[in-house]
């Protein structure tokens, strides 16, 4: 392999997985908090892709928007999606005994996963059953190498959030308070932490992240009403493999999976899609409790 | 006693009887209550592991899937129909004990997430093995009428599973698997050889989905890891135990029963209704929502995990007839 | 969804009463689902009925969604000519339809199939879309003596073994892209190729049998890879591509997840060959990217011409609501329309194995000659898709061979 | 004087640099009662749950009869004769009482083959005892606190132990329920069963206690009679120095 080779493959499975860690930040966030481990966060993710998309499409005649303007029209929604789909769904479920609870988000979860996708299924009926916008940014050339700018866009903006989510785990009370919830759920509830808040919010911020990454997935591939559940447990993976709730894991489990991705996309194509499952359950052999879990 | 055996009974003796009938559309109905069995076993067996000792075991369909495969490949080796089913079944055993160990070290959600990622994985090792299945060209078996046959033979799994599930419950054993279920620690504590319980629980559980595994590729002739690997297939199962109720002999049949019913009985129907309403000035026609059956069917898993947690079989009026009719089989 | 024929829209077409309604949902789940909701007797026959299932939900709604109208229209064409003349008979029959939605799955169509031989009683099946789930519901018409026309369903694993009930209109899967090899061939230009399928049954024979045809017109295959179905990220293997250098780049992969991703990263990693060929480029394909489909080849299953033919064949999908190119199976549609109209004139009857001979037998040709449709010893049809060239975000088509030539530009890595 | 039960020698344990028992040594006299006390954090129910398996110690020995148990997992210590209450009560809340008493039978002691009929006497027995008559049927979840109590007495003696730990067993109980169970204790103590039980309630471990072992800040500070240690100086400074 020559050396702008490497570097090539070694840049896309960064990049590539940043963006995997954006969305898995949001399920490891929700499932840090709440304890509910969230089926439907793929769906989200299609959805956001959508909304991006009929606002593209639908502006698209009127005047020209950057779609990455649209991804922060839109995670403001999903936000307020996220409160209102934990109020109604989550929320009912946090008093309940550790198996049943695992059971019940399980069932809730998966159900309105099942209604988000039938319904975008049905809808698209109407329309197309893919869903992607023509953007196009011509790419950064070094020598050999290319840097898509939309993916340099996402992974800068993606850096941004991370960054923006950190000060606000570290340095805001209500950050605090979702780290003291995630450490310690009865410690916090002790300490006076409106515990029913901060479910509420980290499901909102979740929601927003997937939401994100799904505009991403428009601009940068596409999304379709069955992509949701395959997405979901590939982030699942990422945070499993991390150690549930812990975010630096989560980073590093999602470059881990994107550049194991990126080599096996080179010399073996036919195997690359393994790797998130496979790094899943030899980790869980290997460290029960994920790479960074407690 | 005599009561809790008669109604389960008459249902076998009607369900035997029933091919027996002169009718078009026998085929048909007997195709659907194949669908239901299938779900059945499934359900129940998934219920083994998950509803009696607790263990969510998302990953519950691979035990099909190996039985489904190892059952064609066994059978395009020659190896004839009856040592081919016993053997994927075997095959499923097997891959049971080789992960009970590393996988039971894993606890709650991540035993559950490590076993949803397993479904994949296996999935692609599948479609990567293709000397050995066929790779995604699926896999292929002699072709036939098997409707009859498959009838008989799965509603014997389903009887099978249905003892067995019942007997675990009544034994030391299932009294085991329920502490676990409780606390796994305080079941230790109290001496309980947590590990040994858990490795013979999953065998149990792995062993009906690959005999079924088995039966659906004989019936289908011609699968792909779509088909048996599906995220659909490997959830719904699970959702049906939970909501006719996990943990109970009856409650996976009821939600089996339930959904299965739904979707025939219904949405089939609905579909071919054409009844048109003005809306806001459209022509909208009612018969194209009976599409949203999915939706439907989610809502249907939504409200039940929010408000009823132990499932149909456990809202008071339905258990109360349940035990009227002694189906209530005792979980404490 | 069941649609229906002009007769059957006077009973139907009436607002159904809120009451009758609910008497019919209750009856349904009271479990009367089993009894047709209009029984047609074994009697004197008064309709032709065919049966099928098309994919309205789940992953191919996409690529068939419309054609459950499309097989409205043309029903109701011959329904307004009076229907379809049976001369062993001596009956003029009109055609009834029966459409169930198989939501993508072979034990949902097997289940379909099976009602539709034993409850609605059908005389002929439309077969439905992809190999697996054809071969699921074969086994209904194996079992009921039904003819099969399998649509969409041509890869060889279904050919293995002789089977009387079936027939397809479609050539065998690795010969679908024999026009656009032959086109690359003759343009000239072009040496070294790269091919991508999705892993899965019938794309990986299209791209096995693109790459051979390519060796024997002499040209070279100089990457060839298989990725699995849940792709959505290329670069890597894009990167690989790049390395080997191809004039050509095919990439085979049915939606979704699609070959967008593909497009839109390649377009992006620079890989600029000097031709890209797209095996199924539908609308969001080519909205996706824009200017950049600009001269992108791909293939469809019908070519620009004006005998009577294709006149018929673009009111169809006219009257259906979509343009031929925007659906593109559309063509393997018309086919299988005219081949089922053919084997019922031609068997004069609704004996299934007259029809079912008659399928067989047929020989006759469509688009002024251009094809000859008939039945190989296997069951095979004759079908192959026309090349294409997208130009101004529309394919045009580059057939006759001739014409295609000139039309065709080299798109010379212009993204 | 006999040899003794069981003696911890020189247990320590740490948690992730913190030391919860530093070198703890007593030892327990077969068919006495030993008292645990010691302030909050002194690490009292750490010991009790390297007693019964739940960790390993990072130092030292538990030596059982004969036997060094130190390391051994639950299930190992439990069938081998020691029991155990929880300081929150851990009864199995789904399963019926009578079933929570069964598993202490039919799993907490070596190589008994019940029979059916047996086997339902002796639960019978045992419930009566602990003064759960009649609630056999009852979902454990469904008793009130004092009964999760005796329940989990009960489900401990099922186990035939020879060494029991009650892990503040009368903290939080009324006055009148504090005597009752004291009673209990006593009873158990008269079959013959060796008992170590931690408890805050001082009236209860003077009143009960053949032997008091102190705790503080993980390390034995006194170990005597009761009167002994009451009039320890150590404790003394201990239980002020916690209270201020």
């Amino acid at each position: 392999m020559e050396f702008t080779t490497l570097v090539q493959v070694i840049i896309n499975g960064v990049l590539l997985g940043g963006v995997y860690a954006l969305a898995a930040f949001g399920l490891s966030l929700i499932f840090g908090v709440s304890g509910v481990l969230n089926l439907a966060h793929g769906e989200f993710l299609m959805v956001g892709g959508m909304a991006v998309f009929l606002l593209f499409d639908a502006l698209q005649n009127v005047w020209y928007v950057n779609p990455f303007i649209l991804v922060a029209v839109v995670a403001p929604l999903f936000f307020l999606v996220g409160l209102v789909f934990e109020k109604a769904l989550i929320q009912p479920l946090t008093q309940r005994k550790e198996h049943v609870r695992l059971a019940s988000a399980v069932l809730v979860t998966l159900g309105a996963a099942l209604v988000i996708e039938d319904v975008a299924d049905f809808a698209s009926r109407g329309s197309q059953y893919e869903k992607s916008v023509d953007f196009f940014i011509p790419s950064l050339v070094i020598g050999e190498i290319y840097l898509e700018t939309n993916k340099l866009v996402m992974f800068g903006l993606v850096l941004i959030l991370i960054v923006a989510l950190f000060i606000f785990l570290r340095f805001t009370y209500v950050g605090l308070a979702v780290q003291a919830v995630t450490q310690n759920r009865r410690g916090a509830l002790l300490v006076g932490v409106n515990t029913t808040r901060i479910n509420a919010i980290a499901f909102g911020i979740g929601t927003a992240l997937a939401a994100v990454a799904g505009g991403f997935e428009v601009i940068n591939s596409m999304v379709a009403p069955n992509i949701g559940l395959p997405l979901t447990l590939k982030y699942l993976c990422i945070v499993v493999m991390g150690g549930l709730g812990s975010f630096l894991g989560v980073a590093l489990g999602g470059v881990i999976i994107g550049l194991g991705e990126s080599f096996l996309g080179f010399f073996y194509p036919a195997w690359s899609q393994t790797v998130a499952y496979l790094l899943l359950v030899t980790v869980l052999l290997i460290r029960p409790k994920g790479l960074f879990g407690k | 006693m005599n009561k809790a055996f008669l109604f389960p009974l008459v249902v076998v003796g009607l369900l035997l009887a029933f091919p027996l009938i002169e009718m078009d559309a026998r085929d048909y109905i007997l195709l659907i209550l194949f669908t239901l069995f299938l779900n059945i076993v499934l359900a129940q067996s998934y219920d083994i592991v998950g509803g009696q000792m607790g263990y969510v075991n998302l990953g519950h369909i691979v035990f099909f899937a190996i039985g489904a495969y190892a059952f064609g490949i066994f059978l395009n080796a020659q190896l004839g129909f009856v040592l081919s089913l016993i053997g994927g079944a075997g095959a499923s055993v097997v891959f049971a004990a080789l992960i009970s160990y590393p996988f039971f070290r894993l606890r709650g959600a991540y035993f559950s997430l490590a076993a949803f990622g397993l479904v994949k994985l296996m999935e692609y090792v599948t479609i990567n093995m293709g000397a050995l299945t066929g790779g995604s060209n699926g896999l292929k078996i002699e072709a036939g009428d098997r409707v009859v046959p498959i009838f008989y033979l799965s509603l014997a799994v389903v009887v099978a599973v249905v003892i067995c599930s019942w007997l675990i419950g009544r034994s030391q054993l299932g009294l085991a698997m329920k502490t676990i279920r409780e606390d796994e620690e305080v079941a230790r504590d109290f001496g309980v050889p947590v590990l040994k319980i858990k490795v013979q629980a999953l065998l149990i559980s792995s062993f009906f989905p690959g005999l079924m595994g088995g039966l659906y590729t004989w019936q289908l002739q011609f699968i792909d890891t779509d088909q048996v690997f599906g995220l659909k297939i490997a959830l719904t199962p699970i959702a049906m135990a939970m909501l006719g109720g996990s943990g109970l002999l009856i409650g996976p049949i009821i939600g089996a029963v339930f959904l299965v019913g739904v979707e025939e009985l219904i949405w089939t129907q609905l579909a071919q209704v054409h009844w048109t309403v003005t809306l806001l000035g459209y022509e909208v026609d009612i018969g194209q929502f009976a599409h949203l059956r999915g939706a439907i069917l989610g809502l249907i898993i939504v409200l039940v995990g929010l408000f009823m947690p132990g499932g149909f079989a456990r809202l008071p009026p339905v258990e109360r007839m349940l035990t009227r009719a002694g189906l209530m089989t005792e979980d404490k | 969804m069941s649609t229906r024929n002009q007769n059957d829209t006077h009973q139907f077409g009436e607002i159904i009463t809120r009451r009758k309604f609910i008497t019919l949902a209750s009856a349904a789940a009271a479990g009367m689902a089993v009894i047709p909701l209009g029984g047609s007797a074994m009697a004197a026959k008064t309709e032709i009925v065919i049966g099928a299932t098309l994919s309205q939900s789940g992953r191919f709604q996409g690529i068939i969604r419309p054609f459950g109208k499309l097989l409205q229209v043309w029903a109701d064409g011959i329904n307004a000519k009076g229907g379809i003349y049976l001369h062993k008979i001596n009956k003029t029959l009109p055609i009834r339809l029966v459409i169930y939605d198989d939501q993508s799955s072979p034990p949902t169509a097997l289940k379909f199939y099976e009602r539709l031989a034993a409850v609605d009683k059908v005389d002929f099946f439309m077969g439905p879309f992809t190999s697996f789930i054809t071969n699921a519901a074969l086994q209904a018409a194996v079992k009921h003596k039904r003819p099969m026309f399998m649509v969409e369903a041509n890869d060889s694993a279904m050919f293995e073994k002789p089977n009387r009930w079936r027939a397809t209109g479609l050539s065998p899967a690795k010969t679908e892209y024999t026009r656009v090899v032959q086109l690359l061939a003759k343009k000239g230009g072009v040496k070294t190729f790269a091919l991508l399928s999705r892993d899965s049954l019938h794309e990986n024979q299209a791209m096995e049998g693109f790459g051979e045809m390519v060796k024997k017109a002499g040209m070279e295959v100089v990457y060839q890879k298989i990725a699995p179905k849940d792709t959505r990220d290329f670069s890597s293997i894009i990167l690989a591509m790049k390395q080997s250098k191809p004039d050509v780049v095919f990439i085979e992969w049915i939606p979704p997840p699609g070959n967008i991703g593909f497009l839109k990263q390649a377009r992006g990693l620079g890989l600029n060959p000097k031709d890209v060929v797209v095996g199924h480029a539908p609308v969001p394909v080519i909205k996706a990217l824009g200017r950049s489909m600009e001269n992108v080849l791909s293939a469809l299953y019908f070519f620009e011409g004006d005998s009577p033919h294709h006149r018929e064949f673009f009111a169809m999908c006219k009257k259906a609501g979509f343009e031929p190119w925007q659906y593109s199976e559309a063509g393997i549609r018309y086919v299988t329309f005219k081949r089922i109209e053919e084997a019922l004139v031609t068997a004069g009857s609704l004996e299934p194995e007259e029809v079912r001979r008659a399928m067989w037998q047929s020989n006759f040709s469509l688009y002024n000659g251009d094809i000859r449709i008939k039945t190989d010893k296997k069951g095979y049809g004759t079908l192959h898709p026309w090349p294409s060239q997208i130009k101004n975000g529309k394919p045009v088509s580059l057939w006759p061979l001739s014409k295609g030539v000139e039309i065709f530009e080299h798109k010379n890595g212009q993204w | 004087m006999s040899a003794p039960l069981m003696s911890v020698r020189a247990l320590t344990v740490n948690f992730s640099g913190l030391r919860a028992l530093d070198r703890v040594s007593f030892s327990v006299n077969p068919g006495k009662i030993t008292g645990i006390i010691g302030p909050n954090g002194a690490g009292k129910t750490t010991l009790f749950n390297v007693i019964a398996g739940h960790y390993r110690p990072s130092g030292g020995q538990i030596i059982f009869g004969e036997r060094n148990i130190t390391g051994w997992k639950s299930d190992r210590v439990c069938r081998l004769g020691i029991s155990r209450t929880y300081q929150h009560v851990r009864p199995f809340l789904g399963l019926s009482v009578y079933n929570n008493v069964k598993v202490g039978f039919l799993y907490g002691h070596q190589a008994v083959n019940w029979k059916q009929k047996e086997l339902s006497q002796e639960i019978a027995s045992m419930l009566e005892f602990v003064g759960l008559e009649g609630l056999g049927e009852k979902r454990a979840e469904e008793l009130i606190p004092l009964n999760r109590k005796r329940l989990e007495v009960a489900r401990a003696l099922a186990t035939h132990p020879r060494l029991l730990l009650l892990d503040e067993l009368i903290a939080g109980l009324t006055p009148t329920e504090t005597l009752s169970m004291m009673e209990t204790i006593r009873q158990i103590n008269a079959k013959g069963i060796t008992v170590l039980m931690i408890e805050h309630v001082m009236k209860a471990v003077m009143g009960l206690s053949d032997k008091v072992v102190v705790l503080h800040h993980g390390e034995v500070i006194a170990e005597g009679s009761p009167a002994q240690v009451a009039g320890d100086q150590a404790v003394i400074d201990a239980y002020l120095g916690a209270q201020h």
